[in-house]
């Protein structure tokens, strides 16, 4: 048993590895900024992954500690928050260096929510109240 | 009443699951707080999450989650492929539009998440009126094939679990 | 253990807290509960003077840990004088604050003015060096609050530089309280003596360097040359009641250099003489510095500023040989020049005030209430220049005298005496032009609007007032309540001058506590009962 | 490792130092910034420096080493209270910059510079050539 | 072996943040390195986790926790300051 | 009647003007003449005594540490000045009350009048030598109050200013001077110092402490080259000056010379510096006083004069010259003060002071003419008046002079002679002549009032000239005694054969007419010749002097930041260099750690990102990222070095440092210009090198080294659990060991809340209220604000964070962790809030009220403490133990938590209302706010408002 989490682990770990490193490689290599965008997201986030995975493994099977599930957490975590840090980078590539014009429209004509200017309605506007808002 | 108590009940689960994750050790002490804690946290929070979202069918959540999953890893390896071995100049980029039928923020969420963790798209930015999303692609020779690709692989199922 | 030990720390934190919680809205409750506070700071302060003067010197151990592993606060003479100066000018200028109106120019003054007497009670209490550190970031915190309370331009501005130099002041603390702590192991201050006693002579430079550092940190804080270059346009754009109010402040890094090369650094030990070589010429330039500018300078304020400068040059050179008659001599000259400080900036705010705001030693339309104004500023005027009758002449011969037989004697003496005469410039020209000027100008048409709005007579309002012009406050509600308060603070040095026997007796008495520091060691390391093993 | 510290605490203090030296308030923040990490790591090494051996006990652990927890301690604090002076000294080149128009660090020269120093005559004869009917004194002349 | 593996993954992790640091230093864009600051946290997390296996200690987990959402807020407000120079609008 | 009484009866009379002003100018001009009629009464009553040849004294310890004592003595001295000072401040009370106008402050007058009156009185009846210093200096502060009492007179603020320096700056060379005087002494008491003489003048610093002791007493009593501040004092109402420039105050020089006169007289220092000094004093003042036109002025370069000759007498160091200085002194005072009174009489009646503009008074003022001819005659020197018998009694000692003895009398003689040349001309040329018919005023003689004060002393004047022993005798007998130290008989006659002072007399009387026939010519002469004008050079020499102080200053201290800070650097790089070089560094005992590679690589990034940041500290943005790289690095590193909750709090710190400056570059320029100079640019990068090596240097020396004691920590590792209920050491250092500190610590963050939310508030009011308001952003805006996927998944965040953060709060005592990260983590969740859904929808969620926040944390925090008292135990003491409720597992509580709650509150409180505070500055620049969470609800459906 511990033998096989042994081999299971360090196997983890150098796929781990190879895919952070690789992500990271991504960053450099690739040739703009939205490609640029696909590396880390994905494979930094299968390579912390593993690594979190073969801990989870350690504490189970091989620590003197108890087993620890703090490692899934992190993955949960992690995997939660990527996506929105990808869209987030994304939408500021898209605000510095591209036009609207250079994409495809969506469907029902108005535009993508990046180049949209001025949505607010007037009327919202009124409520602005700064007195109300001193957080006190 | 109990909707006012429960105002996200799948949150109080993971809550629940949360706690005892942290607690790293399992006690019926420890649960007890757990569910303390999974009541009242939602109940604290939710002003910021006014309207709950229709969710059913916990075997489809497991599923899709099981199917996202492995998606991820082959993910990985594809665009390791790519990253590695192809040459910048071979690289074909593309942005592809994907009209929606979700409509519960939640679900429009989840799946630009799903598109954001799999294989060699990300998604980009959502339309004004949140109508249909801009994915980038890495590689995508035949950007329509991935479109639909998504759309039956990911939208038709959060589709069933949302609406 | 006596609990009322830390009362003039938990005192202004709790009340400082309970404005915050309570009375943010309500500047009356913030009036009333700010001078209850303080005035209980001022009784606890007195009672402490009163326990302290039997000599002993009392230990409150923190959480009930033995020392050097817990903090302590320490209570001996030297700590209950400064604590009582402290209450009794917080006392003054914060009545002074009310009877000008500054309290009401933005928000919190009170509360800012309580964490800031907590900042300095704990300065002045405590028995740790990293304490120590948190204290003063805690008077300094406060310090800013109070220092650009009203906004302003070129208050914004000169707090900023403040706040940059003390930052780049705090991380230096930082580095020697570590350099000590390297070489010691230790930070409680009396276990630090025991340890920096028993030092080996092989392995000391760490040790002098941290101490070393460690001046140059209370150095800044008081201001000494050529670490001055924050205070003058720090005190002179402050608001009138903080720049009064800091007159304690530059103090608080005197007695800090006081309590170190005193206690943990003494003339023998391992730092040997490099303090004394060290202080004592840059604290002449200090004095010359300050005076030269207070001759030289056109601004009401800044003269104000460069005359505290002074007064810390001449402070710092009494103290720099750290010799009982100089030690006590200087804390004769630092009850003073605090109380002195303090009363020159409340008249400058007064003057100001009237003139709507122009500091600049230029002429203007007579001010109201000239008679009394006037008869304020020359008072003053002649105390911060050290003549007599009041204290700071008493002050001078004290430090002349106790100087008199140092090898540095006539640098010392003709620093003094020379300067004292370009103080006397200074002050006479900016007097006469100030109030023997012009009493047939009429306002020079647009003044009035020139003023910005003023506080209404009467009773608080419980909104704040918006100020436009800042840098003018015009006396409001009650004019009375502001004379009042500088009358308090010169009354204050009448009774110095008056009972200038019995105090210096006091403070030879502790001169001699702070120079036997075996008695203060004992009472911490020593007499450990009911603490924790 | 120790000269891998020393060097990355003398290193962040010039940046620091270089930064706090410039004329603008926010390379001056920058500058305490770094000041603050190369103090904060030179505080926390007068512990010396320990790998693998948190202060955190371990009652199951055999002859368990700890690093000194007292300048971890006090650095957590020194943290924390570098923290509550940036927000501050930010907020203030803030204010600053707002009220005053520019983000310079230095005071202007109308802090403490007026145009010519002048003798209370010359400042009177000047301003009765200004306002030659008030400049009349009414104090009281002998003899009335 | 786990220890070699241990060393390996480190190492990859290791050069993989020196590649980050060029994406930062030397990129066309404020978003590039917005991304590459994102990435370095996520690997931070990848080697502090591979430094509690290796002294197999549990006293890391907080900090890896922190590093995770830390890395995710600050990543929101570079993008949110790029996007509207506003953070909190 | 006690000396001490005496000495205070003025001050307490200088009470009275301002509290009975009210019921007339005549009450207090009563009030104050009783003060010091009682005052000369009590001193009178010494007089029997004195004749004995007693010393009356008595007096208390004030200062005896350095032997300030407040002692007095009454002797012949003293009684004779003291006499002076109350008599003719007796008769100037009356005649300043009926020479003041009515609108003259009357009541501020008698005020200052009193205080220089009980100056004076202080200085002549005092018996140490450190209170005379204070009297002494008091009477510089109240004349300079009475100089410029009419403040609408330029000269006169001039004359009190120039006579504030001038005799400021003597005093305070007097100061030095009396000190070292005592020092060689051993006592600050007179009586001991004048019997010190043979120790004082066998001192190698009797030159010092004589030089220093006579600038104090040349600049009062305006001696050459101090003596150009005495005319301009003139400015002064009459009666000040008749007072002070006549009769007293400029006596006081001359007082003191005579009081140490047993101590200090007799050496050649003595003779040469004091009797040419006095000498050239009493030639030049004679000769200048011919020349004026102002009566005073004359009056003044004449006082001058008398004040050289009285001091040249002194300077002689004789027995028989000091009877003549005390007699002259006396005589002086009688006809100067009434010619300062006449010619204060003149100017009231005739409207000018003008010499050119008078004449032919004699019939129009009777009355004035006869006391101006009388006391003016004495000042020339004719018999049979009191001027005549001293000047005689002076050109005798000069001529038994044993060295310089012809120089001596030639000058002498010559100063004579101007001097009868000036006070024949006051005659002559004021009262005789044909009348004139336009005087400013009609010239009649004053009422009794005025007159009767002058009258009185012109009559003393009569009498001590005829009957010198009877009127005088015993005085000047009773102080030469005081003044030799001797007991002295005097005999005073007014005809003494032919001797070669007569025939110099008769040669300056005859002499001095002579010279004011050729007064015309001379008058012209003297108006063409160029010579330096005092007042212009002292003017100058002020000016330029305050203008080389502001120059100096403002080259100091010029407001720049970088100079500070430099200085502060290099000081601070000098002194530790100097304190590490001066001593010794033990050797080397603690071996490297091995260098990994991955923290290689680590420290590589580290420098590389800092390198960057001061290249790219000018593009801000960078530079932020790049900061916030340092601080990865450096929060892992604390990691990797064992210091988990380190890297906790490090990287919680940076994330919301990082918000704020983002929050404030919003308004802040995006870059930094390139402003500064290669060569400014190339010092800083010096300064900043050095520091960098020195810091580094020093950081290496100490971690090779070991603790020279063993470092107290080991307690705390030992005791942690067993005392302090925790296995986190860090945390129970931070709650229970130090728990004081971080009091303190969240105070400071408490406090830097309110700050930044006191300076929002006067922001968002007054003008930069309008400036922001009138905002322009120089940034392009994407066009949404709250992107849905986001808002979404931070609803997802928040309770997840609020649950991690509930967990790091308990573990905290435990685990890496606590109460102060708790918060941050809460405050984190929080603001993802307001990031994602906006400020205004988050905030009206969420009625968190932040201040009471802090302020409860505060509370609880020392609520907790303060607990401890209740146990008998001081502040934070900490308590523990273990509960076991039903469901739950046993767990443990400790009173540690409730400390720790409030660090908890206290930094989310700090946190959320810094944060709220800056971004609301956005708010007020006119950027709008949201209603809706996002900026696109795909169900186009709109929040219901909470
Ligand atoms: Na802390
Ligand atoms: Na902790």
């Amino acid at each position: 048993m511990e033998l096989i989490a042994e081999i299971l682990i360090s196997i983890i770990l150098v796929v781990a590895g190879i895919f952070g490193l690789v992500g990271s490689y991504g960053l450099v290599k690739l040739p703009d900024a939205m490609t640029r965008l696909h590396a880390p997201t994905k494979a930094a986030t299968l390579g912390v992954g593993g690594v979190l995975i073969a801990s989870l493994i350690w504490f189970l099977v091989l620590s003197e500690h108890h087993a620890s599930w703090h490692e899934l957490l992190i993955t949960i975590l992690i995997f939660l928050t990527a996506p929105i840090t990808g869209l987030m980078i994304a939408k500021s590539n898209l605000h510095l260096t591209w036009l609207p014009e250079d994409l495809p429209q969506p469907p029902n004509g108005g535009q993508w929510a990046t180049f949209d200017e001025g949505k607010i309605p007037p009327a919202l506007q009124e409520e602005h109240d700064p007195e109300s808002l001193r957080g006190d | 009443m109990l909707r006012r108590l429960f105002p996200h009940p799948l949150l109080s689960a993971l809550l629940v699951l949360i706690w005892m994750l942290l607690v790293n050790r399992f006690a019926w002490g420890s649960l007890v707080f757990a569910v303390i804690i999974g009541i009242t946290v939602p109940l604290l929070t939710a002003p910021y999450w006014p309207d709950r979202p229709r969710v059913s069918g916990l075997g489809r959540i497991l599923s899709y989650i099981g199917m996202v999953i492995w998606d991820i890893v082959v993910a990985n390896v594809q665009v390791a492929r790519i990253v590695l071995f192809l040459p910048n100049k071979d690289l074909r980029p593309a942005f592809i539009v994907i009209p929606l039928r979700l409509k519960s923020p939640e679900a429009i969420t989840v799946l630009a998440g799903t598109i954001t963790l799999t294989p060699g798209t990300v998604s980009c930015d959502c339309s004004e009126d949140g109508h249909a999303l801009l994915v980038h692609c890495l590689h995508a020779p035949d950007p329509d094939a991935v479109r639909d690709d998504i759309k039956a692989r990911y939208e038709q199922r959060l589709v069933e679990i949302f609406e | 253990m006596n609990h009322w030990i830390i009362a003039p720390v938990l005192l202004p934190a709790l009340m400082g807290a309970l404005i915050i919680l309570w009375m943010r809205h309500d500047l009356f409750l913030q009036r009333v509960f700010g001078l209850i506070a303080t005035g209980l700071l001022l009784f606890v302060s007195i009672y402490l003077l009163w326990l302290a003067s039997d000599g002993d010197v009392r230990v409150y151990r923190l959480g009930n840990w033995r020392a050097p592993f817990g903090i302590v606060l320490m209570l001996d003479r030297l700590a209950a004088i400064m604590l009582t100066l402290t209450s009794i000018l917080a006392l003054v200028v914060q009545l002074y604050a009310f009877g000008s109106g500054w309290d009401r120019k933005g928000w919190h003054f009170h509360a800012l003015w309580q964490f800031q007497l907590m900042g300095i009670g704990g300065a002045f209490l405590t028995g740790d060096a990293f304490n120590l550190f948190v204290f003063f970031e805690v008077l300094l915190i406060a310090s800013y609050g109070l220092m650009i309370h009203g906004g302003g331009p070129m208050r914004l501005r000169a707090g900023v530089q403040y706040i940059a130099y003390n930052l780049a002041g705090s991380t230096l603390f930082l580095g020697a309280l570590g350099a000590i702590y390297a070489a010691t192991g230790t930070l409680n201050m009396a276990d630090l003596a025991l340890r920096v006693a028993e030092m080996s002579p092989d392995d000391t430079a760490l040790l002098r360097t941290g101490a070393v550092l460690l001046m140059l940190v209370f150095a800044v804080k008081a201001a000494i040359f050529p670490l001055h270059f924050w205070l003058p346009s720090t005190y002179a754009n402050a608001p009138g009641p903080t720049a009064a109010l800091f007159a304690i402040m530059s103090k608080v890094g005197v007695y800090a250099i006081i309590r170190f090369f005193t206690l943990v650094f003494p003339q023998d030990s391992v730092v040997e003489t490099i303090a004394t070589d060290l202080l004592l010429p840059a604290a002449l330039f200090t004095l010359a510095l300050g005076q030269i500018a207070v001759a030289g300078t056109r601004s009401l304020t800044r003269m104000a500023a460069y005359a505290a400068i002074a007064s810390i040059g001449t402070l710092m050179i009494s103290v720099a040989r750290f010799s009982p008659e100089g030690l006590s001599a200087g804390l004769y000259y630092m009850i003073h020049s605090t109380l002195a400080t303090g009363a020159l900036f409340l008249v400058v705010d007064l003057i100001a005030a009237r003139r709507g705001g122009d500091v600049w030693l230029r002429l203007r339309p007579a001010i109201k209430n000239t008679g009394i104004v006037s008869a304020l500023f020359f008072t003053t005027a002649i105390a911060i220049a050290g003549l007599p009758p009041l204290s700071g002449f008493i002050g001078k011969l004290l430090i002349l005298d106790a100087t008199a037989e140092d090898p540095w004697m006539g640098w010392i003496w003709g620093t003094i005496l020379i300067t004292s005469l370009f103080a006397i410039v200074g002050f006479g020209r900016a007097g006469s032009m100030l109030f023997w000027k012009s009493h047939t100008l009429d306002p020079e048409p647009g003044n009035d609007t020139d003023e910005g709005p003023r506080p209404a007579p009467g009773p608080i309002p419980t909104k704040l007032d918006t100020d436009e012009q800042i840098q003018d406050v015009a006396d409001s509600a009650s004019p009375g309540l502001a004379f009042t308060s500088v009358f308090m603070l010169l009354g204050c040095l009448a009774m110095l001058t008056l009972a200038a026997g019995p105090v210096t007796q006091y403070l030879s008495d502790t001169t001699t506590q702070m120079l036997t520091p075996q008695l203060y060691i004992e009472s911490v390391i020593e007499q450990q009962e009911g603490a924790r093993p | 490792m120790e000269i891998l510290v020393a060097s990355a605490i003398g290193a962040m203090t010039a940046a620091g130092v270089y930064l706090i030296l410039r004329i603008r308030t926010f390379a001056v923040v920058l500058g305490m910034t770094m000041l603050s990490y190369a103090i904060n790591v030179f505080l926390f090494s007068t512990g010396r420096l320990v790998i693998g051996a948190a202060p955190i006990l371990d009652n199951y652990a055999e002859n368990p080493t700890y690093t000194d927890p007292l300048p971890q301690a006090l650095v957590l604090t020194a943290i924390v209270i570098s923290f509550g002076m940036t927000a501050v000294v930010v907020m203030m080149a803030l204010g600053a910059f707002i009220e005053g128009g520019d983000d310079r660090i230095d005071m202007p020269d109308d802090d403490r510079i007026m145009p010519d120093l002048r003798t209370v005559e010359d400042e009177e004869a000047r301003d009765s050539v200004a306002q030659p009917a008030k400049s009349q004194p009414v104090g009281n002349e002998v003899g009335s | 072996m786990i220890s070699s593996a241990l060393i390996f993954a480190s190492l990859c992790f290791g050069v993989g943040q020196l590649l980050c640091l060029y994406r930062v230093v030397f990129a066309p864009g404020v978003a590039d390195r917005v991304l590459a600051l994102d990435t370095m946290t996520i690997n931070m997390i990848a080697l502090i986790t591979l430094f509690g296996i290796f002294y197999d200690t549990a006293v890391y987990f907080e900090a890896t926790l922190l590093f995770a959402l830390v890395g995710f807020v600050s990543t929101v407000a570079y993008a949110k300051f790029i996007l509207r120079g506003d953070i909190i609008e | 009647m006690s000396p001490a009484l005496i000495a205070l009866l003025p001050f307490a009379g200088a009470l009275l003007p301002g509290l009975l002003i009210r019921s007339g100018r005549n009450v207090a001009a009563f009030a104050c003449g009783t003060a010091t009629a009682l005052a000369l009464i009590g001193l009178w009553v010494h007089i029997p005594a004195i004749m004995r040849g007693e010393v009356v004294t008595a007096g208390f310890d004030w200062l005896p540490q350095i032997g300030l004592n407040a002692q007095f003595r009454i002797d012949g001295l003293a009684l004779l000045f003291g006499t002076l000072i109350l008599g003719i401040g007796l008769l100037i009370i009356l005649y300043a009350r009926h020479y003041l106008s009515r609108t003259d402050p009357i009541g501020k007058f008698y005020t200052y009048l009193m205080l220089f009156q009980g100056a004076m009185t202080g200085i002549v009846l005092c018996d140490n030598i450190l209170f005379l210093l204070i009297f002494w200096e008091l009477t510089s502060l109240s004349s300079f109050l009475l100089i410029g009492y009419w403040r609408h007179l330029p000269e006169g603020r001039q004359g009190a200013r120039m006579a504030l320096t001038v005799t400021g700056a003597g005093g305070l060379a007097m100061i030095a001077g009396m000190l070292i005087l005592g020092q060689i002494a051993g006592s600050y008491e007179i009586s001991e110092i004048l019997a010190s003489r043979d120790v004082i003048q066998a001192s190698p610093w009797y030159t010092t402490a004589l030089v220093l002791i006579l600038i104090g007493a040349f600049t009062k009593s305006a001696q050459f080259p101090f003596h150009f501040w005495l005319p301009h004092a003139m400015a002064a109402p009459t009666p000040v000056s008749a007072y002070l420039h006549s009769a007293t105050m400029v006596k006081a020089g001359l007082f003191l010379m005579a009081r140490l006169w047993p101590a200090l007289s007799g050496t050649p220092e003595w003779f040469y510096i004091v009797s040419i000094t006095g000498l050239i004093t009493m030639l030049l003042g004679a000769f200048i006083a011919v020349f004026k036109d102002d009566l005073k002025g004359l009056l003044a370069f004449s006082t001058v004069s008398h004040l050289g000759l009285i001091t040249m007498l002194l300077g002689f160091g004789t027995e028989a010259a000091a009877i003549a200085a005390v007699f002259h002194i006396i005589n002086h005072a009688t006809f100067k003060a009434a010619l300062f009174m006449t010619a204060g009489i003149i100017d009231h009646e005739a409207g000018t002071r003008s010499i050119r503009l008078l004449g032919g008074l004699r019939k129009l003022m009777p009355i004035t003419f006869v006391i101006g001819t009388i006391a003016a005659l004495s000042m020339a020197g004719i018999p049979p008046l009191n001027g005549f018998l001293s000047k005689e009694m002076m050109l005798y000692e000069v001529d038994h002079l044993d060295a310089m003895r012809q120089t001596f009398m030639v000058l002498a003689t010559l100063a004579a002679l101007f001097s009868v040349c000036y006070s024949l001309r006051f005659i002559a040329h004021v009262f005789l002549g044909p009348q004139r018919d336009e005087y400013p005023h009609k010239p009649h003689d004053p009422g009794l009032g005025l007159w009767v004060a002058p009258g009185f002393l012109a009559v003393l004047v009569v009498l001590i000239g005829l009957f010198p022993n009877t009127t005088a005798g015993w005085l000047v007998d009773a102080s030469a005694t005081a003044v030799t130290g001797v007991a002295q008989e005097s005999h005073i006659y007014l005809w003494h054969g032919v001797n070669a002072a007569l025939i110099m007399s008769i040669i300056a009387i005859a002499g001095g007419a002579v010279l004011l026939g050729l007064h015309r010519p001379l008058l012209a002469a003297w108006d063409a010749a160029p010579r330096p004008e005092a007042k212009a050079m002292f003017d100058a020499t002020i000016l330029n002097f305050g203008r080389l102080c502001g120059w100096l200053t403002d080259r100091i201290t010029n407001g720049s930041m970088g100079r500070a800070l430099a200085a502060l650097t290099v000081t601070v790089v000098f002194c530790g260099a100097l304190a590490w070089s001066t001593g010794s560094a033990g050797p080397i005992t603690r071996p490297m750690l091995p260098v990994e590679p991955v923290p290689l690589i680590a420290w590589f990034m580290l420098i590389v990102a800092t390198g960057c940041m001061v290249t790219f500290h000018r593009r801000r943005l960078l530079a932020l990222v790049l900061v916030g790289i340092v601080g990865l690095i450096v929060s892992v590193g604390f990691a990797y070095m064992s210091a988990p909750d380190l890297a906790l709090t490090q990287i919680s710190v940076e994330v919301v440092t990082i918000i704020l400056l983002l929050l404030a570059l919003n308004f802040l320029p995006k870059r930094t210009l390139f402003e500064t100079t290669d060569r400014r640019r190339g010092t800083d990068a010096f300064i900043a090198a050095l520091t960098g090596i020195g810091f580094g240097t020093l950081a290496y020396a100490m971690m090779r080294r070991d603790f020279g004691a063993d470092p107290i920590s080991g307690y705390m590792l030992e005791n942690s659990y067993k005392q302090g209920g925790g296995t986190n050491v860090v945390n129970v250092i931070l709650v229970d060991f130090r728990g004081y500190d971080t009091f303190g610590e969240i105070t400071v963050l408490g406090i830097a809340a309110l700050v930044i939310f006191a300076l929002t508030e006067t922001l968002l009011q007054g003008k930069s209220s309008r400036r922001l308001r009138n905002w322009v952003t120089e940034q392009r805006r994407a066009g949404d604000r709250h992107p849905l996927m986001l808002v979404v998944a931070t609803r997802l965040v928040l309770p997840v964070a609020l649950v991690v953060g509930i967990y790091i709060f308990l573990r905290g005592h435990n685990e890496p962790g606590g109460g102060f990260v708790a918060g941050l983590v809460v405050a984190i969740a929080l603001l993802m809030q307001y990031m994602a859904s906006g400020f205004a929808w988050t905030q009206r969620r969420q009625r968190l009220p932040y201040h009471a926040l802090i302020g409860a944390g505060v509370v609880a925090a020392a609520v907790t403490g303060v607990g401890a008292w209740f146990n008998g135990r001081p502040f934070l003491t900490s308590d523990y133990g273990y509960f076991k409720l039903p469901l739950l597992e046993e767990f443990e509580l400790a009173t540690a938590m409730g400390f720790d709650l409030g660090v908890f509150l206290c930094v989310l409180g700090a946190v959320m209302l810094a944060l709220n505070s800056l971004s609301r500055i956005a708010r007020h620049a006119g950027q709008t706010v949201n209603v809706d969470p996002m900026d696109s609800d795909p169900k186009n459906r709109r929040e219901a408002e909470v």
